[in-house]
C-alpha cells in the first residue's frame, strides 16, 4: 500500500486493536475520511463504535494498529496533546460540566494555548450560529435540558476551531422531534467546511447525513461503503436486530 | 403455574431523572427470559433492583410468592435470586475455587453439609474444573465470564440473573457461553438475561421483554419482537 | 491497596509451617528458665502485648480490608476497665474477661455507626472517634482524669506472672487468627476487603460480618489492654488512649504483611525492637522511622515484610539448589 | 444571656469559621481534583505555623506577611511533595486507602520533623496586636482575630477570583466535575493535578500561619484542626468551595455554643462527634451523594 500521503486524506485508522484492560472490544478495525467529508459509523448498541472514537481521540490507548490525522502519526499522543492538531471528540452521554456555566464549558472548548488568544472570537461565532446558547449563557450546564446540552457539547467542540469533529451518538436519549434539529445542524457544520465522524445507533438519520458508512457490530466492521446504498440493505436490518443470517 | 417472579410498578428515580418508570411483568419458572432495550433504557437499572443492588423507589417485586421489595443483595441470594456482573469482579486475593466456596457457604443452602452442590462439581460443569486452584487473575475474560456464572450457580439460585455475560466474547466463547444457560435451564432454573449482543439473546431465549426510556416497550415471542414496528422504531431510528 | 493474603495451597511444605509456632512456643516458655534481667523480660513482656493487639487489628483491617485508626479505643478501655475490676477485689483472670466485653462493647457502639461507610470514610471516622474518646477519658474523674489511675497493689509483683499472662494472650490471638482465616468467618472477610458488593451479591452479609470481626479484634485488645494495666499498675490517658498507640496499632499489621497470619507477628516484634531499643537511643525519632516505613511499604511492597520474604525466600533456595 | 452576649459569641463564632474555611480550602481543592484525603494537612499546618513565627522571631516580619511569604513557599513544597510522592501511587476517581496511608506517613514524618527542630514546648506569636480589642458599642472584636478573619477572606477571595477566570482556575474546577472531559479540550491532568495540589499545600501553610497568630503550637498542633478540616469538608462538600464556607460557618457555631452546654474540656471532642455524626447521616460523605446521583443508567 503506497504510503505517500494522499494530501486530501484528514484521517487514517489501521487495524485498531482497543480493550478496556482484559476485555478486548475493538477488533482490528479500519476506517480512513477525506478532508470536508461526513462520515458516519451505525451499529447496535455495544457495537464498539464509542470505544472507537475514543481510542481516536486519544482516551483510551490502542493496543494494536495506527492513527494517522493531517499527515502526522498521533497513535501514541495522550489526548490533551491531540486536540491540538484540532482533532476534537463531542462525547457520548454529553460530559458537560455540570455546576460551570454554559459559557465557562464553551470556553473550556478553546483550552489549548494556541486558541485562547481567539477564544471570545469563537464564543461569538458559535453565540450567532446557536442562540439559543447566548440566552443560557449565564445558566450551569446541570439545568439545562438534554437537548440544549446536546447543542453546548458541539458548540465546545466547534470552539477548538477543529479539523474533524468525532461526534458520538448526538441524538442519545433525545425526544425525535430534536433529533431532526441535531442532524440539521450536522448539515449546518459540514457545510461550513468541517469535516465530521458520527458514531449513532440511529441508523436512517445518520445514513442521509453522510457519504459513506461502516457498518459495525460485535467490533468489527461488517460492512463499508456509499451512504445511498447501504440505506436499502437489507444487511444493516439484520446487523441491528440480530435476525439470524 | 404461579410466576417464580412477579414485577409490579417499578419505579426508580435517580436525582430527578426517571431510571425505570412503572415496569410490570412476570416470569415463568424454567424459562430463559431476555431483557434488550437500546443504551440508557434502565435494563440494567432494573437488574440491579431485582438483585438487590438497588433498591426501587415504589413498586413491588414478589420472589416466589414473597414480598422481596427494597432487601438488600445478601438478602435476595439468600432467597434464591442471584446476579452475575457485566464485566467480572473476581475476588483476586482469592482462587477460583476458593471465589466459589464463597457462593457455596453464603448462598441460598448456607453451605449446609451434605449438599451435592459442592465446589469442584460446579467448577466441572462450568467447564473450568481445570484452573481450581489457578488465583482468579490469571483467568481469561471468558473464563473469567465463566467463574462469575459458577460463583452464582454455587449459591443454588431459583433465578439467575445474567448481566451481559457475551460482551466481548469471541464467537466461539458467545456459543459455549450460550450452551451452557440452557444446560443450567435445563438443570430447573429460571434466567433472566441482559445483553447487547441480539443474536446471541434472541437464539437462547423463549420470551424477550423490550425496554425504552426506563419504559416497557414490548414483550412476547423473540419473531414477535424483532417485527414489532415499535421495537424496531426504538431500536433502528425512525424509518424515514 | 488490597491484601496480600496468601492463596490456594502454597509451595512451602505445610509441615515447616505448623512446626515453627510450636517450636517458638516451647522456646518462648522455656525462656524465663534462663533467668534472664528483668529488662529482657519486660522487653519479652511488651513485644508480646503488641503481638496480640496486631493480629487483632488484623483480622479486621487485614482480613476484612477495614483499615481503623481508633483501636486504641479499646486498648485504654481494656485497660481502665482491667485496673478497676483489680482494685474493687476482682481475680486477674475475671478482670481480663471482663476488658474484653468492655471492649467488645465498645466496638458496637462504635461500628454500628461507621460500618455503614466505605474504605476511607470508615477511616477518617475512627480518627475522630478515637480522639473523641481520649478528650472525655481526660476528663472522666472516676479515673483519676488526666492525672492517671493506679491499682492498689495487694499481691507481691511477680514479673514472671505477667510475661505468662502475655504469652498465653499471645497464643490465642495466634490460633485465633490462624482459625478465622481458614474458616468460613475468614473467607466472608476476605471477599469483603477484595469486592464488598460482589460479596453481598452471593449471600454475604458485610455489615454483620464486619461487626462480628470488630468485636473480635476488640476482645483480644481490649484482654491486651488489660495485661498491660495489671503489669504497669499505673495507666493515665495519654498514655493508654494516645494517639501514638493507634498508629502503632496500625503501623505493625502493615509492616509486618497486612492480611496474613503471620505478618502482624512480625511487624509487633519489629515495632516491639525498635520501640525499645531505638527509641531509647533516638528517642525523638520514632515518628520519623514510623512515617518512612509507612510511605516506603505503601510505595514499594504493599504486603510488607512477609511480602519482600516471599520474594526473596524462593530466590535463595533456588540459588542453593541450582 | 443577653442579646449582647448572644451576638459577642455570634462574631466570635464567625471570625472563627474565616479561620475554619481557610484551614480547610486546601484540603477542598486537593479532594477535588484529585480524590486525595491529604492526612499530611495537618503536617503542613504546623509546618506553616511555624514558618510565620521563625519569621518573626528571627527577622521581626510581621506575622502578615509572614502568611503572604508562606504561600508561594509551600506552594514549591507542596509540587515537590507531589512529584516525589503522590504521582507514584494509581489515580482514582474514589479516595484510597493507598492515598490515605502514604500521605498519613507523610504526616507522621511531618511531625517528627517538627519535634527535632523546634522541641514540643508550645509556642506563639505575640505582636503588640495580640492582645489589644477593638471595642464597637457593646461588641468587642479581639483585633487579632479581626485582622486574621481578613487575611482568610481576602486568602478564599483571591482563590475564588483564579478559580473563575483564569484558564487553570476552569482548568481544576472541570478536571473536579469530570476528568476525562478535560482531557479531551486539551487539559494535561496530570501537570494540573500537581500545581493543585501546591496551591492545596500553599492554602495549609498559610493557615497555619493565621493559627499560629491566634493559637500557641507544638509540633503536633496539627491533629486537632486537621479533624476539623475533616468535619467542615464533609458536611460542607467536597466539591464546591461554597461547601467550605457553609461548612465552617455551621462547625464554628456548633463549637462555639457548646460551650455554655458542655465544659470548654469537651471542647474539642466535639468537632470529632460532628465529623462522625457527619459521615453517617451522609453515608460516605457527601461524595457518596454526588456520587449516587452520577450513577444511574
Amino acid at each position: 500500500m503506497a504510503e505517500r500521503h494522499d494530501p486530501d486524506r484528514l484521517l487514517e485508522a489501521e487495524d485498531l486493536d482497543v480493550a478496556y484492560g482484559a476485555i478486548q472490544v475493538v477488533w482490528g478495525v479500519s476506517l480512513h475520511l477525506n478532508r470536508g467529508e461526513v462520515v458516519s459509523m451505525i451499529g447496535p448498541n455495544g457495537a464498539g463504535k464509542t470505544t472507537t472514537l475514543r481510542a481516536l481521540a486519544g482516551l483510551i490507548p490502542v493496543r494494536k494498529g495506527r492513527i494517522v490525522f493531517n499527515g502526522c502519526d498521533v497513535t501514541s499522543e495522550p489526548a490533551h496533546e491531540r486536540v491540538r492538531h484540532r482533532l476534537c471528540l463531542v462525547p457520548e452521554g454529553r460530559q458537560l460540566w455540570p455546576r460551570m456555566t454554559v459559557e465557562e464549558n464553551l470556553l473550556m472548548g478553546a483550552f489549548s494555548p494556541p486558541l485562547r488568544v481567539k477564544a471570545h472570537q469563537n464564543l461569538d461565532r458559535i453565540y450567532q450560529m446557536f442562540p439559543r446558547l447566548a440566552e443560557r449563557r449565564r445558566q450551569a450546564c446541570g439545568t439545562l435540558s438534554g437537548g440544549e446540552q446536546q447543542v453546548c457539547a458541539i458548540g465546545r467542540g466547534l470552539m477548538a476551531e477543529p479539523l474533524l469533529l468525532l461526534l458520538d451518538e448526538p441524538s442519545l436519549g433525545l425526544a425525535p422531534m430534536l433529533v431532526d434539529q441535531v442532524f440539521q445542524m450536522i448539515g449546518r457544520i459540514a457545510a461550513a467546511g468541517v469535516s465530521i465522524l458520527l458514531a449513532a445507533q440511529n441508523a436512517n438519520d445518520a445514513l442521509l447525513v453522510s457519504r459513506s458508512t461502516y457498518v459495525m457490530e460485535t467490533g468489527r466492521v461488517v460492512l463499508e461503503g456509499l451512504s445511498e446504498e447501504l440505506r436499502t440493505s437489507d444487511h444493516v436490518r439484520r446487523a441491528y436486530l440480530g435476525v439470524a443470517d | 403455574m404461579a410466576p417464580i417472579l412477579s414485577i409490579d410498578r417499578v419505579t426508580k428515580y435517580f436525582a430527578g431523572l426517571t431510571a425505570l418508570k412503572e415496569v410490570s411483568f412476570d416470569l415463568q419458572p424454567g424459562g430463559i427470559y431476555g431483557l434488550i432495550g437500546p443504551n440508557g433504557a434502565g435494563k440494567t437499572t432494573l437488574l440491579s433492583i431485582l438483585a438487590g443492588s438497588i433498591q426501587p423507589t415504589s413498586g413491588t417485586v414478589v420472589f416466589q410468592d414473597r414480598n422481596v421489595t427494597g432487601a438488600k443483595s445478601f438478602a435476595m441470594a439468600q432467597a434464591g435470586i442471584v446476579r452475575t456482573h457485566q464485566v467480572p469482579r473476581p475476588f483476586r486475593a482469592l482462587s477460583v475455587l476458593e471465589n466459589v466456596e464463597v457462593g457455596v457457604r453464603f448462598g441460598r443452602s448456607q453451605g449446609s453439609a451434605g449438599d451435592l452442590w459442592d465446589a469442584r462439581r460446579i467448577l466441572e460443569w462450568v467447564g473450568i474444573a481445570h484452573l481450581a486452584d489457578a488465583p482468579s487473575v490469571t483467568l481469561s475474560v471468558g473464563d473469567q465470564k465463566r467463574l462469575e456464572l459458577a460463583r452464582a450457580l454455587a449459591t443454588r439460585p431459583s433465578l439467575l440473573l445474567c448481566d451481559e455475560v457475551c460482551s466481548g466474547l469471541t464467537e466461539p466463547e458467545t456459543a459455549s457461553v450460550l450452551r451452557l444457560l440452557r444446560k443450567i435451564q435445563d438443570a430447573g432454573t429460571t434466567i433472566l438475561y441482559v445483553e447487547h449482543n441480539l443474536k446471541a439473546i434472541m437464539s437462547v431465549s423463549h420470551h424477550v421483554i423490550v425496554m425504552n426510556f426506563g419504559e416497557k416497550l414490548a414483550e412476547g415471542s423473540p419473531e414477535a419482537v424483532q417485527s414489532d414496528p415499535s421495537v424496531i422504531a426504538a431500536y433502528i431510528g425512525r424509518t424515514a | 491497596m488490597n491484601g496480600a493474603g496468601k492463596s490456594g495451597a502454597s509451595a512451602r511444605p505445610r509441615f515447616a509451617f505448623a512446626v515453627a509456632p510450636l517450636l517458638l512456643l516451647a522456646v518462648l516458655a522455656a525462656l524465663p528458665a534462663f533467668s534472664l534481667g528483668p529488662n529482657t523480660v519486660r522487653l519479652l513482656f511488651v513485644t508480646l502485648v503488641w503481638v496480640t493487639i496486631s493480629i487483632a487489628w488484623n483480622i479486621l483491617g487485614g482480613f476484612g480490608g477495614q483499615v481503623s485508626f481508633g483501636f486504641a479505643v479499646f486498648y485504654g478501655l481494656g485497660a481502665y476497665t482491667a485496673a478497676l475490676s483489680v482494685n474493687s477485689g476482682v481475680n486477674s483472670i475475671l478482670s481480663l474477661l471482663l476488658a474484653a466485653s468492655v471492649a467488645v462493647l465498645a466496638s458496637m457502639l462504635v461500628g454500628l455507626p461507621t460500618f455503614r461507610l466505605r474504605g476511607p470514610y470508615f477511616a477518617i471516622a475512627t480518627i475522630g472517634v478515637s480522639e473523641a474518646v481520649r478528650v472525655v477519658m481526660t476528663n472522666v474523674s472516676m479515673t483519676g482524669g488526666a492525672s492517671g489511675y493506679r491499682i492498689i497493689e495487694t499481691r507481691p509483683f511477680h514479673q514472671l506472672e505477667h510475661f505468662y499472662a502475655a504469652l498465653a494472650l499471645a497464643v490465642v490471638a495466634v490460633a485465633v487468627s490462624m482459625q478465622v482465616r481458614h474458616s468460613k468467618f475468614g473467607l466472608a472477610l476476605i471477599a469483603i476487603r477484595e469486592d464488598e458488593e460482589a460479596a453481598s451479591d452471593l449471600g454475604v452479609n458485610p455489615y454483620r460480618t464486619k461487626l462480628l470481626a470488630h468485636a473480635l479484634a476488640a476482645a483480644l485488645t481490649g484482654a491486651a489492654g488489660g495485661v498491660f494495666a495489671q503489669y504497669a499498675a499505673f495507666i493515665h490517658p495519654q498514655g493508654v488512649f494516645a494517639f501514638g498507640i493507634g498508629v502503632a496499632i496500625l503501623l505493625m499489621p502493615i509492616i509486618g504483611g497486612i492480611g496474613t497470619v503471620w505478618g502482624p507477628v512480625i511487624g509487633a516484634v519489629v515495632y516491639g525492637l525498635i520501640q525499645e531499643e531505638l527509641i531509647a537511643s533516638f528517642p525523638q525519632l520514632h515518628l520519623l522511622i514510623y512515617g518512612s516505613l509507612l510511605i516506603l511499604i505503601v510505595l514499594f511492597e504493599p504486603a510488607g515484610i512477609v511480602g519482600i520474604a516471599r520474594q526473596i525466600v524462593p530466590r535463595l533456595r533456588a540459588r542453593m539448589e541450582g | 444571656m443577653s442579646a449582647v452576649d448572644l451576638l459577642n459569641l455570634l462574631i466570635a463564632a464567625l471570625l472563627q469559621a474565616g479561620v475554619y474555611a481557610a484551614m480547610s480550602v486546601g484540603m477542598t481543592i486537593i479532594y477535588g481534583v484529585m480524590k486525595i484525603v491529604n492526612l499530611a494537612h495537618a503536617g503542613f499546618l504546623m509546618l506553616g505555623a511555624y514558618f510565620v513565627y521563625e519569621l518573626y522571631a528571627r527577622f521581626h516580619i510581621d506575622p502578615l506577611l509572614g502568611v503572604l511569604l508562606a504561600f508561594p513557599v509551600f506552594f514549591l513544597i507542596g509540587m515537590s511533595v507531589h512529584w516525589v510522592l503522590v504521582r507514584r501511587i494509581p489515580t482514582s476517581d474514589q479516595p484510597t486507602l493507598t492515598s490515605l496511608l502514604l500521605l498519613f506517613g507523610l504526616w507522621l514524618v511531618l511531625q517528627n520533623l517538627g519535634y527535632v527542630v523546634w522541641g514540643n514546648s508550645d509556642r506563639a506569636i505575640l505582636t503588640p496586636r495580640t492582645l489589644d480589642v477593638l471595642q464597637i458599642g457593646p461588641i468587642s472584636f479581639p483585633t487579632v482575630r479581626l485582622v486574621v478573619f481578613g487575611a482568610a477572606l481576602t486568602s478564599l477571595g483571591s482563590l475564588e477570583f483564579v478559580l473563575h477566570k483564569t484558564w487553570f482556575g476552569r482548568a481544576v474546577r472541570a478536571l473536579m466535575q469530570n476528568s476525562d472531559a478535560g482531557r479531551i479540550v486539551g487539559v494535561n491532568v496530570e501537570r494540573t493535578a500537581r500545581v493543585a495540589f501546591g496551591v492545596g499545600i500553599a492554602f495549609a501553610g498559610a493557615a497555619g500561619g493565621l493559627l499560629a497568630m491566634i493559637y500557641s503550637f507544638s509540633p503536633d498542633f496539627g491533629g486537632p484542626f486537621l479533624l476539623r478540616s475533616f468535619v467542615v469538608i464533609v458536611m460542607g462538600g467536597l466539591e464546591s468551595f461554597a461547601g467550605v464556607a457553609v461548612g465552617s460557618v455551621i462547625l464554628a457555631v456548633v463549637e462555639t455554643f457548646c460551650i455554655l452546654v458542655l465544659p470548654a474540656n469537651y471542647q474539642p471532642a466535639i468537632a470529632f462527634s460532628l465529623l462522625v455524626l457527619a459521615l453517617i447521616v451522609l453515608p460516605e460523605g457527601v461524595a457518596g451523594l454526588w456520587n449516587k446521583r452520577r450513577r444511574w443508567a
